[in-house]
């Protein structure tokens, strides 16, 4: 009996690689604004459906289209950004007033989709498209999968490389770490934010599509895969910028190969459990110092 | 009898020593005036003694007991200590009169729950507000007071209380003339009535005029004590607060 | 008539439900997502009371809470020390959990097809199969609860709550336990939250996972933050426009399907406006 | 303070208005129409018309039951309420308001078993007329005088399709299961019972959260670690044609039994499209009678799309409904059961031939399908 541990491993990665992006994106924001920003799972819809709408009515072919979703998803968010959470923001909102107003444009942006589109689950490329699958140490990864992988890895070294080595990045992570003090010495911190949250939106779009790609897109799927980057990046440790890549691959894994034991009808109540023991283990530390 | 005994205490954020081994004794029912310019480690050592900061190295007795503050806030009430702090921390969106009235509650959650709101001390807190001319204001919310006021509200909080040790952190900041008088009565009146007092404060006159005695701290550690009179016109203290050039002319 | 009775039932169940959250964040600070689990809890307690045993609807009540009470201590406790931000987000965790077990353990609570022959209670000889006697009862419930939450908010035990929600450490420092009071307050509304389940499933005869999942979390959470933070007369208004308003839309004249689909764009927008220009709901006293 | 109340007042009498207007705009059209004819028979429907991925069906069944409204000819209104992805108390919500204040007799609907329960007490206290397209739950029989189904109860088709595994010499069954949806568990446990029964071996079972992830390959992945010969899997057509998807990248050979009707569609070739070749499952219309392929090409016709899942048995219910009410003296509860018992007797629908039991199921031919090529022929 040929072990199914390396599909497991497997599929984990590919989970891993799509929540790598819903994570990244989502400390880049959260990191700026600092309030749980559900409204990111709305434009990760967004994307995945502005793609499909293209590809649907053959107006581009799926590059292009897969382009044009993130460019639009970045405009979403930053749009959300700038009139809703920026004016919040400036009354003096906490961040629980905020994490109420993002809740609320996630509905509205789940209901239009839903009127437009319907509740109907779908995939980017048409399902009977036999995809070509190669075998490697043990398991089978298709074409698409190898693709996510692919764009999933540029993605994060474009990020690093943007969030890391340019003066812009230097410059967002002091806003990041104290905003007064960037304020004080001239930052435009909200012109800075808007261009992140723009940033962080296309990439969360680039999820979506690639969600509705590998396995299939849903309007109510939205919210699910934004708690799993929302927990992969606590637990990847969000304060390094890599943090949640770890914590994303992690989870990924954890699902997948939870199954091997467990009923796949456990899988959020796996991704649950370890952010809590996360939390614990984090609070524990933190009181034995 | 020496009610607060601090020995060598030790305090270090990142890299700077903010408190190093600073001692002290502040004895029972005087004020005490702390003095210092900005950053030398007051209300860090005053944090430290009201459980606000942990403790890195040294020992804390508050009438002979050892404060042991594993925990990030001990309980100041045990001990039987009230502050008031630099920035007034009240509670802004409940009324004044709740303000004061939460700290006559009953302490125990069963107690507290039979505790309904026409407690007997009601007249104790009128009669404090009353003293701080805020018994007009018992209904507004503290979030609506300008800064003075949320400053007396604190003191009248402390007062209420009723502990052996109050601590004041600043409490003529932002006051006007006619206010700075009052606070400084019912100062000397919580010493006539057996309290042991601590004032942060930069306004020497009140510190000359109320405190019985003066502790002066610069980069962490307590450079000189004694009398205020004698103190403060030492040059070196002079040099450290005022700076050197100002005070030659 | 019969459908007014009918949402008058609903109203009272959805305004048990908001009263309780009311109390935890409105007067404690405490923004809590497992309010749906506990919820969930009183309701299969109480539909497999009834189903399977000969017990009445009050010990049933009863015995509901009395489980739900150790069962929210534990969570009490796990959830109290986290910071406000993780504090939301592991409760919102415990809720998909309990969810998953409630989905999932099929042999105690039947899985996705659910409990159904649920019997109406019948008490001091009076027949509660009819509506109009069901509303009396919903009713009483809810003035009893809410008079006891009225009781808290003015008790001392109310006033050191709503420290808690201003400063806690302050609080501390006046000598408070401040993790024993929240710890109270969470299991005594997570009390009123099984009454509310007891009393939806004995109505409803029949319940499933799906009525006490995450999305019934939010709707109670809207319904505290639109009625009024610290105010419960706003959750009793929070709660009619929550209900009422999406029953109104089958009065609208227009069929289609668009209609429903609008409900959920107009309380998004709805919830977003709120939250810009009076983020302390309608008739609250206390900005989150 | 003042400002509060004055926007309190507000709201509350904005809400009164729209009640009030719609109210009378609604009791205006209903009641009393100035033409001459007799008043029209008002029928209530119950579907999920919002919510989650079951609003798909829930529409296509309404645009169903319009259309057979409106070939039947007769001067008919139907008020449809939704209940919001199957949730009981929309379900009861909108049964209450069709009952009491539409003062409607007859139901055509709700479309999940779990609501149909939900819906019961009420609709046989007021000894409404309840026919459901869909609700295939075995506990639904006999639980209600006048409660009726133009789908047969999955428990036959169920125990059809084990015995046909077993026929076929599968010796080893795995299953893969929508555990959030009530009609496809029972389905799963009925399968279940009756293939180990027949001396099957169960080598897996897994299952999965419809509305919360689409990925199904760890869980596929786990099941053909065992290669089972079989794999039966109780799931709607959207997720069935993921299914097959992941399945084929996976390379997963055995043979795919689905449990439920609703894979007969036209939706799930859509979707799946060659991937679908070799599935098999369970089927009621006879896809050559005339009554099917008519109402597929009248529902093309009329709504420039094909119909999902269950809308056949939906068009059943409403024309059988109709003629029931137009037979029965002046469409009294008792007399229009009486009439659709006679009617519903070899009744040759869209969905199949519908003979109803006493007890209001219905007893349909099970055909056992399985796709070629995208079109379904008998699997012998």
């Amino acid at each position: 009996m040929n072990s199914i541990l390396p599909q497991l491993l497997i599929n984990g990665i590919v989970a891993g690689s799509i929540y790598t992006l819903i994570a990244l994106s989502y400390n880049l924001i959260f990191k700026l604004t600092k309030f749980s920003n559900l409204a990111h799972g709305g434009v990760l819809m967004i994307g995945s459906y502005v793609a499909l709408y293209l590809t649907q009515n053959s107006l581009a072919n799926l590059w292009i289209s897969g382009l044009v979703g993130m460019v639009l998803a970045g405009c979403g968010g930053f749009i959300i950004e700038k009139t809703t959470f920026l004016p919040l923001r400036k009354k003096g909102a906490s961040s629980m007033v905020l994490f109420i107003a993002s809740l609320g444009v996630m509905m509205i942006i789940q209901a239009i989709i839903v009127i437009i589109f319907s509740n109907q689950s779908w995939n980017l490329l048409s399902i009977d498209t036999i995809s070509v699958t190669y075998s490697i140490f043990g398991g089978l990864i298709s074409n698409t999968q190898v693709l996510i992988l692919l764009i999933d890895v540029i993605a994060i070294l474009i990020l690093t490389a943007l969030f890391k080595l340019t003066l812009f990045g230097k410059i967002v992570k002091a806003i990041g770490d104290d905003a007064e003090t960037a304020k004080v010495i001239g930052i435009d911190t909200e012109k800075y934010t808007g261009i992140v949250v723009f940033i962080a939106s296309s990439i969360v779009g680039l999820a979506g599509i690639l969600i509705s790609l590998d396995a299939g897109m849903e309007p109510s799927i939205g919210l699910g895969f934004l708690f799993k980057g929302i927990i992969a990046s606590i637990i990847g440790g969000a304060n390094n910028f890599l943090g949640p890549v770890v914590g994303a691959f992690f989870l990924g894994l954890i699902e997948n190969v939870g199954i091997w034991k467990l009923r796949g009808e456990w899988k959020d109540v796996i991704a649950f459990v370890v952010l809590i023991l996360y939390l614990s283990f984090r609070k524990i530390k933190t009181l034995k110092e | 009898m020496t009610m607060i005994k601090i020995h060598n205490l030790r305090k270090r954020f990142g890299r700077a020593d903010v408190v190093n081994n600073f001692s002290a004794e502040i004895f029972k029912n005087t004020i005490v005036g702390f003095v210092g310019p900005n950053g030398s480690g007051k209300s860090t050592v005053i944090n430290l003694l009201t459980g606000v900061e942990t403790i890195d190295h040294g020992d804390i007795y508050i009438s002979d007991i050892l404060v042991k503050n594993k925990k990030k806030l001990i309980n100041n009430y045990s001990f039987n200590i009230s502050r008031t702090y630099q920035d007034p921390r009240i509670f802004d969106q409940m009324s004044v009169l709740e303000n004061v009235l939460i700290v006559l509650n009953k302490r125990k959650v069963l107690s507290s729950f039979f505790e309904t709101k026409k407690p007997f001390n009601s007249s104790k807190v009128e009669e404090v507000l009353r003293k701080v001319d805020l018994w007009g204001k018992r209904s507004a919310l503290a979030g609506d007071l300008s800064y003075g006021q949320r400053k007396i509200l604190e003191f009248a909080r402390v007062l209420a209380m009723d502990t052996r040790i109050c601590i004041f952190d600043e409490p003529f900041a932002g006051l006007f003339a006619e206010m700075k008088l009052i606070v400084s009565e019912l100062i000397l009146d919580l010493k006539a009535s057996g309290k042991t007092v601590v004032l942060i404060e930069h306004d020497m006159d009140q510190i000359v005029k109320l405190a019985d005695y003066v502790l002066v701290m610069n980069a962490g550690k307590l450079i000189a004590k004694g009398k205020p009179s004698k103190i403060l016109s030492r040059n070196d203290i002079l040099d450290i607060y005022i700076g050197k050039d100002l005070h030659e002319k | 008539m019969e459908y007014l009775i009918h949402l008058a039932i609903l109203l009272s169940i959805y305004a048990i439900l908001g009263i309780s959250l009311n109390l935890l964040l409105g007067y404690t600070g405490l923004i809590s997502l497992t309010h749906a689990s506990f919820f969930g809890m009183g309701a299969y307690v109480t539909a497999l009371l009834l189903v399977h045993t000969k017990t009445s609807f009050l010990l049933s009540v009863l015995l509901g809470v009395i489980l739900v009470m150790p069962i929210s201590t534990f969570l009490g406790m796990i959830s109290d020390q986290f910071n406000k931000n993780d504090y939301m987000l592991v409760s919102l965790g415990l809720n998909v959990i309990i969810f998953g077990l409630f989905n999932n353990l099929s042999n105690l609570t039947n899985g996705a097809l659910g409990i159904s022959g649920i019997p109406r209670p019948v008490l001091f000889n009076i027949d509660f199969s009819s509506n109009s006697n069901y509303l009396l009862l919903a009713l009483v419930l809810l003035l009893l609860i809410y008079l006891f939450s009225h009781y808290i908010v003015r008790t001392s035990f109310g006033r050191v709550l709503k420290t808690i929600r201003e400063d806690e450490n302050v609080s501390k420092s006046f000598g408070f336990n401040t993790r024993y009071y929240k710890l109270v307050i969470f299991v005594i509304t997570a009390s009123m939250a099984a009454v509310s389940g007891s009393l939806y499933a004995s109505y409803f005869s029949y319940i499933d996972p799906s009525s006490f999942s995450v999305t019934t979390s939010m709707l109670i959470l809207s319904i505290t933050i639109i009625g009024g933070l610290a105010s419960l007369p706003g959750t009793l208004i929070g709660t009619l426009f929550f209900i009422l308003f999406p029953e109104l839309l089958r009065f609208v004249g227009i069929p289609s399907e668009e209609v429903f689909q609008l409900r959920q764009l107009m309380f998004g927008l709805i919830i977003v406006l709120l939250m810009m220009h009076r983020p302390q709901g309608f008739m609250g006293k206390y900005k989150l | 303070m003042n400002n509060v109340k004055k926007v309190v007042i507000s709201i509350v009498l904005v809400i009164a208005l729209t009640a009030v207007i719609g109210y009378t705009i609604r009791n205006k059209s209903v009641s009393k129409p100035p033409s001459s004819e007799s008043n029209p028979i008002v029928i209530g429907s119950i579907l999920p018309l919002t919510g989650d991925y079951l609003s798909v069906y829930g529409v296509s069944i309404k645009n169903a039951i319009n259309l057979a409204a409106d070939e039947s000819g007769a001067n008919v209104k139907v008020i449809f309420e939704d209940e919001h992805g199957c949730t009981p108390a929309d379900a009861v919500s909108a049964a209450q308001k069709l009952i009491s204040i539409d003062k409607v007799k007859n139901i055509v609907g709700t479309m999940c078993s779990g609501s149909s329960l939900a819906i019961l007490p009420i609709s046989e206290e007021n000894k409404v007329v309840v026919i459901s397209p869909s609700a295939t739950s075995k506990n639904l029989t006999g639980k209600g005088q006048y409660f009726l189904r133009t789908i047969a109860s999955d428990a036959d088709n169920s125990k059809a399709l084990a015995k046909y595994a077993s026929e076929k010499g599968y010796k080893k069954g795995a299953i893969l299961v929508n555990s959030a949806q009530d009609s496809l568990v029972s389905q799963k446990d009925d399968i279940k019972t009756t293939f180990v029964d027949l001396g099957g071996q169960l080598v897996a079972e897994e299952s999965y959260i419809a509305s919360s992830n689409k990925d199904f390959r760890s869980q596929l992945t786990k099941i053909w670690s065992s290669k089972p010969d079989v794999i039966f899997v109780s799931a709607l057509p959207d997720d069935l044609a993921l299914i097959l998807k992941q399945a084929n990248t996976l390379g997963i050979t055995s043979v795919i039994i689905d449990t439920d009707t609703s894979a007969g569609t036209q939706q799930l070739i859509d979707l799946a499209g060659k991937l679908s070749n070799g599935l098999i499952f369970p089927f009621n219309p006879v896809p050559t009678n005339k009554q099917y392929t008519d109402f597929v090409t009248a529902y093309k016709s009329k709504y420039g799309e094909d119909p999902s899942a269950y809308a056949a048995e939906g068009y059943d219910a409403m024309a059988l409904m109709i003629k029931a009410i137009l037979a029965s003296k002046n469409g009294a509860s008792d007399d229009v059961k009486k009439q659709l018992l006679q009617i519903g007797q070899g009744y040759e629908g869209a969905s199949g031939v519908i003979s109803f039991g006493s007890n209001g199921d219905v007893e349909k031919p099970i055909n056992i399908m399985m796709y070629e090529d995208g079109k379904p022929i008998k699997a012998e």
